[in-house]
């Protein structure tokens, strides 16, 4: 097992991975910028490094400074967290060639299933089935056009190196392709610095829906149910749940067998994330793996009782998994709000002093953050301060649940997102689990607040 | 001895510079500068150091009938927590400190030469070499003060200025982080 | 369903059963004392009643003042919480009388359950193990001596209307026992104006273990597994863990079908806990009922993921048991320490200003407090300002995770037990789960802090 | 109608005397009575208040360098809390109160007359009858001013001295908590 620990990151997920150190008797090394020298997170590791100025490419996304600060510490493992150096593959190559394990998947892996129509090409390699339409990048509008017809409208024009929404287009009818394509390829190019794009059929209405596994270094991979992240705008997740209310027991295996086979076609190693996309008819299409551990996790360690961080770091020390497949069992159901600061109308995020930070508890009331009263939340970062994660028997209680904690957090001096969250977990379709990705734009149009 | 690494050039070549404008304290510690406390309640110049410390400020200065605060500190670097009380407070201590009784010393008008990078200290090009400056050394602008090796990489921290080494303020061979103060120079001296 | 609960206690128990009500829908008043305006869990209900001053016999045991705040609210129950007037069968009884539902048993078998010795008796008739002993109260220094010789030495006299260790006397000769046998009655008569007392056989190295139980109006009964209450220091309890390290499948089932038989001879319902030493030998004695929710019911909760206090409002409500014994499943491991103010050497009350109250979080931790910064702990009252938990998938878990949530927990301004609870956590034999009732003062005279 | 039960007598014969010895504040509100707030900044006063606030203090007084300031409030009596916001800080709304222009009035030296129980006040002995008193009666220690009643038992409230009734502070009716003021008496008034 490793004996210190250097995490790569700031803010809740970096104090989430310093708990799990501590729990697992490991020594922890904070990095942290000139701005974050005081904060929990850094408080509450063993040892602490400042690797920059508050500007994030500067400090955090900083590798020479960050490697140098686990080479001066004597760190024999990175965990990246996510977000900043955490899907880039360059780095986990530099941890692999001097000697420091890198808590993720190896740099090929990452780099292979980094790039969106690699992946793809893959998948349908391996039979496994993916969003119908272009079979890589688009050469040219007359090829875009050709592609198109052949999955039918509306479809949905992607950057290659994208995420988030960059360089995304939805195109409804044929005549609209040439500008849309154009278009997406200059944002893709002005964005990524890669022009390449292509191309996907639409869904109207479909679900997000991801498989979490977790794979040894022998190679042996599990899955640990769904989760669903529906409720979402503009590609920002907001609520994730798990089970899905969309997902029954025989789609679940089914799913979960696929994801397994998917990653373990990219010699898949630690955790990660299977994004499908499940459209009205259970039909379920591949669509990316995410080489990370995600903001999410919380609900399917709620409903597994599994530590995914402790997971991550027991297989990257090599240790095989402790569990089989028919071990895990899914028992309640679980929410998680990301509380940001923001403004709950406009979402403009909304840095600033908290002048007063008390979160919820009691039974089956889970608070992920690193957030403390009289801190101040900068602009510089993240706008997510907490994550609000709530679990019971049954999907009902834990709505419920949520709503008693959203009523109980209070968070003074900065706008946060609790007040949208309260109208969402009172909503009653929302509360019928009838939600697609389009859900909260919809539901923003109807209910001004 | 190579030279950092090509890339990453640009950024080292700007050592950072932290004017001192007032009396320094010591630093990894809180110093109370008033020009009279009398009449201040202690509570309340804590309160204004419970203030400072938790909103990651460097320094507050209060001016009411008469009565001035003023509180400045640094910011807490590479250092080792203690278990258990850890979270209770930010935690100031630094393992390889200059003693505290070394800093009290009038350093107004100097300038601190602080490392742009993560990694170790050198005060010589190795370890059988003479150290590049010692104190009370005069420099002169863009003279190599000393080694910060990071990655393998020996990274020659230049002056940013003429000027004379008023005091060392880390270790050979030791750790460093971003922004560390490394040494205290005055500008003005001329022997 | 009740529309209105009034919940006659304070602190973190009031909170806890707010938490409930809140997500059952349900309205809450909180009666409070004048010095507890403005304490959090009265900030938490939707109203407030203020029924006495500081004094709690003149304010939370105040039944006409307590009654009337249920009355002038138009509360339809009144949730007693632990302590004050949780097994008062006066109380309960004029509850029933004036058409308010108390949550908790009848006055009758408050009443019966309340008399240890006739609560004995009745269990010897039903065929219970009970703790050997006299058959009931003793009426002379021969009737001592000749039940003493009946069951060997050492034995134990405790007063029959007693509690919390006062009255009780340990005899380890036959010599002592006359002496022993006078002062325990003077004790018991001065303490609990009765005199009565009876007397035990005295265990070595015993376990306290309890079954915490679930009765419907209609009398169907199911038990929740058990808790080991060992660590204790003079009858407190300070550390609670289930499933207890001592209790094998076989002997889970057969304590925990003993103490559905216990509660149904009393002819109990809502919630109820079965108290039992437990010898070396997993031989097992009744000791008594408690007839109210316990300070340490989260540990059940953890493992069950059944909610206890909505359990105790749905069946006060007249709703049948939501799941049968079959449902039940222990998943996991539950630890709780109390964290009172306290100091955590002399174990003298510490109240006072709280400075900061920093509660751990992250998964697998709950706390249970109606605490927070800037608030003063008083003398007036139970020195238990939290309760800490942690769930995990193996005792070994639970445990590390204890340990690093014990570390997360600020409390500034008051001493507390939080410095003595690391030390227990420390320590190699608690580890191994080797403890018994003595654990404690033997723990405390061999490691002096 | 029957007096309180006998058990409880006792302690209700004793009617909470509340002496008032400065101006009354509006009830369930903060009031700001500084001799002079010039130099003091608002955020400091905001800190008092949130001192005031969580400790459940009804008063605080803090004079320095010619700077004074007093801050006062009473405590919040039955009241209901807006969900969501409840637990942002203490409520200081209550439903029957008096409403506020008719509180700052001169009150030194004047008595308040509180409720010793939990229970539903009223003003006369039934329905159909004269209210005991009226505002600006004068009345006699031991005479009956109002019934508070609790658990169906009617029980009569005395008054503790003489005076005049200047203020009553309940509704009729209207439900009363402990130590709730239900009268204010001036025992120096004559007529």
């Amino acid at each position: 097992m490793f004996k210190k620990i250097l995490i790569a990151n700031r803010g809740e997920i970096a104090l989430r991975i310093i708990r799990a150190c501590r729990e697992l008797g490991i020594r922890t090394v904070a990095i942290h910028s000139d701005i974050d020298a005081t904060s929990l997170y850094v408080r509450a590791a063993d040892e602490r490094v400042c690797v920059g100025p508050a500007d994030a490419s500067l400090s955090y996304r900083n590798i020479p400074n960050v490697l140098s600060a686990a080479e001066v510490t004597g760190a024999d493992a990175i965990h990246p967290g996510y977000g900043f150096l955490a899907e880039n593959a360059h780095f986990a190559e530099v941890c692999e060639s001097i000697g420091i394990k890198f808590i993720g998947p190896s740099s090929e892996t990452i780099s292979l299933l980094g790039d969106k129509s690699k992946a793809k090409e893959l998948m349908i390699k391996k039979g496994i089935p993916t969003m119908p339409g272009s079979p890589g990048e688009l050469k040219s509008e007359a090829e875009a056009l050709e592609a198109a017809k052949k999955v039918g409208f509306p479809v949905i024009i992607k950057a290659s190196a994208g995420g988030g929404g960059r360089g995304m287009r939805v195109v409804n009818k044929e005549d609209e392709l040439v500008r849309a394509f154009q278009s997406a390829q200059a944002e893709a190019k002005s964005t990524f610095g890669h022009d390449g794009v292509y191309l996907e059929k639409f869904f109207i209405e479909p679900r997000h829906i991801e498989v979490q596994i977790l794979a040894d270094e022998k190679g042996r991979v599990v899955y640990l149910g769904e989760r669903d992240c529906s409720i979402q705008r503009r590609y920002q997740k907001l609520i994730e749940e798990t089970p899905s209310p969309a997902v029954d027991e025989r789609l679940r295996r089914e799913i979960g067998r696929v994801a397994v086979e998917a990653v373990r076609a990219a010699h898949y190693r630690n955790a990660g994330t299977v994004e499908f996309l499940v459209d009205k008819d259970h039909n379920f299409y591949f669509m990316e793996v995410n080489t990370r551990i995600q903001v999410k996790h919380p609900v399917t360690e709620m409903v597994t009782g599994i530590d995914l961080i402790k997971e991550q770091i027991r297989v990257a020390a090599g240790l095989p998994l402790a569990f089989r497949q028919q071990d895990i069992e899914i028992a309640g159901h679980s929410f998680e709000c990301r509380i940001n600061a923001e403004d709950p109308e406009k979402f403009t995020p909304c840095p600033g002093l908290v002048k007063k930070f008390q979160p919820p508890g009691g039974f089956g009331v889970r608070v992920d953050s690193a957030m403390e009263a009289d801190t101040i939340v900068s602009p510089n970062y993240d706008s997510m301060i907490a994550k609000l994660i709530t679990h019971a028997r049954t999907r009902e209680e834990s709505l419920a649940r949520m709503r008693r904690a959203l009523d109980e957090f209070v968070i003074e001096g900065i706008k946060t997102t609790i007040p949208l969250h309260r109208r969402i977990f009172n909503d009653a379709e929302f509360q019928k689990g009838r939600v697609s990705t389009g859900f909260l734009e919809r539901f923003l149009a109807v209910n001004p607040s | 001895m190579k030279k950092s690494r090509p890339g990453a050039k640009g950024k080292r070549a700007t050592t950072g510079l932290t004017p001192v404008s007032g009396p320094t304290p010591a630093r990894g510690r809180l110093g109370v500068a008033a020009s009279s406390p009398l009449g201040v309640p202690q509570a309340e110049i804590q309160d204004l150091i419970e203030l400072l410390k938790r909103n990651n400020l460097a320094e507050i200065e209060l001016e009411r009938a008469g009565v001035r605060v003023r509180l400045r500190r640094d910011l807490a670097p590479l250092t080792t927590a203690a278990h258990g009380e850890a979270l209770t407070a930010p935690q100031d201590v630094r393992p390889n400190e200059v003693p505290a009784e070394n800093a009290p010393q009038d350093t107004s008008g100097m300038v601190t030469i602080t490392s742009p990078i993560v990694g170790t200290f050198y005060r010589s090009p190795s370890p059988d070499a003479d150290p590049y400056v010692e104190e009370g050394d005069l420099v002169k602008k863009g003279q190599v003060l000393c080694i910060v090796e990071a990655m393998k990489l020996m990274n020659e921290i230049e002056s940013e200025l003429d000027g004379k080494i008023v005091k060392i303020l880390a270790d050979s061979t030791k750790a460093v982080e971003f922004a560390q103060p490394l040494f205290l120079i005055d500008p003005n001296a001329t022997a």
